[in-house]
């Protein structure tokens, strides 16, 4: 096993990789930004390396500066989390040349699954059923709408070199399909450098329905049952659930069997995401591989009782699964949310700063994920997610129930957050009845403002604060806790 | 003690007397308060209304004063103070007078040039935080007199990034 | 279901309650002493009444008091938590009579279960095995050696009006019997208020095994496994496990029945505990029943994912369980350690006082369930635990790991705790092997006493606070992040 | 600067220079260290020692300072300024030289009266602390001059509960 790691990523999901490491006894590297001097992953850190400035080209993007920080340190194996070079073919080469083991797939398994439409000819090979449209890319507008009266509106356009919604438009008709290809084309080449494009048929409200595999380098693959991720905004997801609500046995077997279908054809080995569009007749489509750890996969870890990043290390050092796909039961019901520092109020604008205070919910079934603490200045050069607060439960109703307090009880001051957003979400029938489809926030949330009903309570806390707070803050609580109580005593309670 | 706040947008006047220790009367917009306290921490105070016990949680802000309650944090200011505080981070919908970011970002590139006729609502600078690009746009129609900036810079609330004279008809239009 | 609980107890426990109250709804009523104004399970309440003074019998044993405030704030049970009144009675009785419901057992149940030798028979008219002894109490000394000489020695003499070793006695040999005898009366009558004592034969280096029971009022009564609480000192529990390492399959199936037997004989409902002795050559001896929540209860929730407060409130509620043996199943393995104000290294002395800073664990499988927090003082007139930390793994071994982990995480400064001590229990050799029996800080642990390894790191961290700390802290570390980094960056590390 | 430490008992002296924003070095016992270190918040050091980084965890304490250091907390003292502190609660493993609870507690039982000769280590006050009781024993023999207390006392470290006068032979058996 490996004696040291390097992880080269920041925030909650390089913490949250090191706590795994500790359990191991695998000493860990943090490398870090001008900007992430008292990050908490530098803090938790056995050791730590700066990288460069801030921006990420010459931080976490920066190959040389990691590999070399590898070599110093004496790691023989770099984690990279999710985001940044995680899904970086090149930097797996890279580090396979330096000897350095890349816990993550195969470079090879990386660049196919990156490139959408090679994904499609692959899974279509093996079975694998994906959504009807373009197998190769296409940049002639005549011969992609021929295409598209083939496959019949709506369509999407998408861009082969990567997701994330950059360079995808749907298209309801013939008449502005071939403006829609030359902007998406345009976005595409700027955002992944590569302006291919292909079409799918456009489906109707769909769930985003993804199962999470296992792969080793022994030819073992199995799933660990599905997370449902349909409560996006931005094609950001926000809200994550396992066990999926739309899903029958039958069909989370026929899924699973798919994504294991598709781990395999993909030669993928490490652990890995496969997600699948189902839609309103309980269809479901190849969608693609995330190459990576999963920023939901705490959720599967819930309900399964098992370990992801321990999973990792243990295949990334040649060993075989110890787990059989009959090992994998889902236990209870897992919810996460996702706490970024974002304004809710002015169309969820990020919300960089200093976080001025911070109280983290607690108790039974609670797990909060995070990367800050109070006095940290989080940095406006990286994504905005703070933590990801996670809570299983016996059932969906006692998990939404759970959910619903760990959110009331987390306080984060100096920084704004969706927390309100997410308990009025939660709270929400739709929600409730698992009517949660990729349009939810824009059906049901578009428009949303925040209850004003505890506004005198916000006042009266203001002017106590003020009238008493700063003296009496240096411990002179103490001294008054021999004066009478500022409770009502038996006698004048109002029921 | 009387104070002016301003909470979300909209102003509440309160009326508040100390009557012991760890307790205190309060008159809120119409409403009479009768309340109990007990400070726990520098953030943390227990409250006690009509026989209900509460935790809120505050924080100063270079903004004014965030606090929590039920669940919810509030950005309160002091109405009397406000004249000097930065823009509101909140409440307004509409685009704000000045082309100022709504958070810390790094200027990602300029729309206009000096001298440039602009309508309301045009584009003037794209600035960029936390992956997240947003296009500042002009508040009313006018001339660009002076872009403040240049694309790298990195920019802070408040700060004026265009000055744009307004014309005299576009005063109308608003 | 009720609207309202009041929660007659203190601490980590009062808290816990809550937490599952809220998630189902119920609002809360805390009740507190004048040592408690600040406590935590006061401030987490939605109401809370004062008692009077800090005095137990003055407080959380003044059932006037606690019954008042329970008619006062309108709630319509009380949960009597462990400790104070949970096993009392005629508390019990109080309630019924003025119509509040008790969450626990029938106060016939719990008057049965309390006299030792009442149970025993109970037991043994059952089927349960108990330990070759006596059936009834006795005070004539002649008599009582009579049956020693039948039972055999070493025998033990043991209190029929209580537990906790009070009145108990080891007697190896006729000579030192009779004196140990009215040692024992003595020592029981003025623990109890009853010096009824009685003798069993004395099992050498057992292992203490306990099975938590669910019943019903409608005559369902199922186990939910088993918990090991070998790891004493002072016949107090400090560390429990499940599942045993002791037990196989066999084993567990045969006391689990063992358990419900139990419940089933005394009329059982509610949440309680059966304790038995496993001696060493695998036979088990019923040694009483906790008609309460257990303070240990947290690993059995950790390892089945049932919320046994929950639980408990719904079979007081009157509703029919919903779980049948079948639906019980554990899940990797879950060690708890009970973190009391105590001084490891003199004689774990009590150490109440203020706590000056607390940080607790955190992370996947980790759960801190608390009572106090950051400049709360611990009051001397209490029980001394503070909090329980609570890991779970997917195996023993990798819960040991995670539970190492996770104390060294621990920090609370300003009373003592065990916390080193618990760390070098969980690393030798003789836990990791699992051989633990009720004799085994005696046996590993008699002169503890803690590393002197980072005993210059101490000095180094007290001279940069003295010449560095103080000022720094008014946020001046954020001034010198633009600093030059503290860390040694490229080419000067040492691997 | 230069300090003379006291650890669990044992003496440390410590020579240390602020040699730069965030560094130090520092002599220990023999030992000679360099270090790094961040202040994150009143009660937590980032340290970072030989390429190795930890945290550290602080607090001031009526005996002295508690400093926290993987996983373990120790009392530090100021051994010049240890005259006027309370009596160590840890170290010494024999009979304190005087009749002291070493924790907050209360008088349950006096064992003794003005006048009584004891002999080292009989039992003179029981107190009682969270549920446990201790029996105070005379630190050697003597005469008892006066008890202090009455049952019931609350009673801190440091407070005298009992006056013995020691007999001189007793002395010898030190």
């Amino acid at each position: 096993m490996f004696e040291k790691i390097l992880i080269a990523n920041r925030g909650e999901i390089a913490v949250r990789i090191m706590a795994t490491c500790r359990e191991m006894g695998i000493r860990t590297v943090a490398v870090y930004s001008e900007a992430d001097r008292e990050a908490l992953h530098v803090l938790e850190a056995d050791e730590a390396v700066l990288l460069g400035p801030a921006e990420p080209s010459q931080s976490y993007l920066n190959m040389d500066r990691i590999i070399a920080a590898a070599k110093e340190t004496g790691a023989q194996a770099i984690h990279p989390g999710y985001g940044f070079l995680a899904e970086n073919a090149s930097f797996a080469d890279r580090c396979e040349g330096e000897k350095i083991v890349f816990i993550g797939p195969p470079a090879k398994a990386i660049r196919d699954l990156g490139d959408k439409t090679v994904a499609r000819r692959t899974m279509q090979g093996s079975g694998v059923p994906v959504i009807p449209g373009m197998l190769q890319p296409e940049e002639d507008p005549k011969k992609l709408s021929k295409e598209a009266n083939e496959i019949g509106y709506p369509v999407l356009i998408k861009a082969a070199g990567g997701g994330g919604g950059k360079g995808m438009r749907v298209v309801r008709g013939p008449e502005d399909f071939e403006d829609a290809c030359i902007s998406a084309a345009r976005e595409a080449k700027g955002a992944f450098g590569n302006g291919d494009i292909y079409l799918e048929k456009y489906i109707d409200r769909p769930r985003h329905v993804e199962f999470q595999i296992l792969a080793d380098a022994h030819g073992n693959a199995i799933h660990l049952l599905e997370r449902e991720c349909s409560i996006q905004r931005r094609h950001q997801k926000i809200i994550e659930e396992t066990p999926s609500p739309a899903l029958t046995p039958e069909l989370r077997e026929a899924m699973g069997q798919a994504a294991v279908a598709a781990a395999r054809a993909s030669g993928y080995v490490n652990a890995g995401t496969v997600e699948f569009l189902l839609d309103q007749d309980g269809r479901f489509y190849f969608l693609e591989v995330n190459t990576r750890l999963q920023v939901e996969h705490p959720i599967t870890e819930m309900i399964t009782g098992i370990d992801l990043v321990r999973q990792q290390i243990e295949i990334a050092a040649g060993n075989p699964l110890r787990l059989s796909q009959e090992d994998v039961v889902g236990r209870g019901h897992a919810i996460e949310c996702r706490i970024y520092a974002e304004d809710p109020l002015s169309a969820f604008m990020p919300s960089p700063g200093r976080i001025q205070f911070v109280k983290e919910p607690r108790g039974p079934g609670i797990r909060n994920d995070t990367g800050v603490y109070s006095g940290f200045t989080v940095p406006m050069e990286y994504d905005p997610i703070l933590a990801k607060l996670i809570v299983h439960g016996g059932s969906r109703k006692a998990c939404l129930e759970r959910m619903t307090r760990a959110l009331h009880d987390y306080v984060i001051l100096g920084v704004l957050t969706p927390i309100p957003f997410l308990v009025d979400v939660l709270r929400s029938e739709a929600f409730v009845r698992g009517d949660t489809y990729t349009d939810f926030i824009d059906t049901h949330f578009a428009g949303w403002q925040p209850g004003t009903g505890d506004a005198d309570l916000v006042a009266l806390a203001y002017v106590i604060d003020q009238a008493a707070g700063k003296k009496a803050v240096s411990g002179s609580a103490r001294a008054d806790a021999e004066e009478s109580s500022p409770w009502r005593t038996l006698g004048n309670f109002r029921p | 003690m009387n104070y002016n706040l301003k909470i979300a947008g909209r102003d509440v006047p309160v009326k508040c007397d100390v009557t012991g220790r760890g307790s205190v009367s309060a008159t809120i917009g119409g409403e009479a308060y009768e309340a109990s306290f007990r400070v726990i921490s520098p953030n943390q105070i227990h409250l006690e209304v009509g026989g209900r016990g509460m935790n809120v949680y505050l924080a100063d802000d270079p903004q004014g004063k965030l606090v929590n309650v039920g669940g919810t944090t509030w950005l309160v200011q002091d109405a009397d103070a406000l004249a000097q505080a930065g823009p509101r981070r909140r409440g307004s919908k509409d685009i704000p007078q000045e082309v100022t970011p709504p958070m810390p970002s790094v200027v990602v590139r300029i729309l206009v040039a000096q001298g440039d006729r602009v309508e309301k609502g045009k584009g003037v600078v794209v600035v960029s935080a936390m992956k997240m690009e947003t296009t500042l746009q002009a508040p009313f129609a006018g001339t660009v007199l002076k872009v403040n900036v240049a694309e790298g810079d990195k920019v802070m609330p408040g700060q004026i990034l265009v000055d744009i004279e307004k014309e005299e008809d576009a005063q109308e239009q608003e």
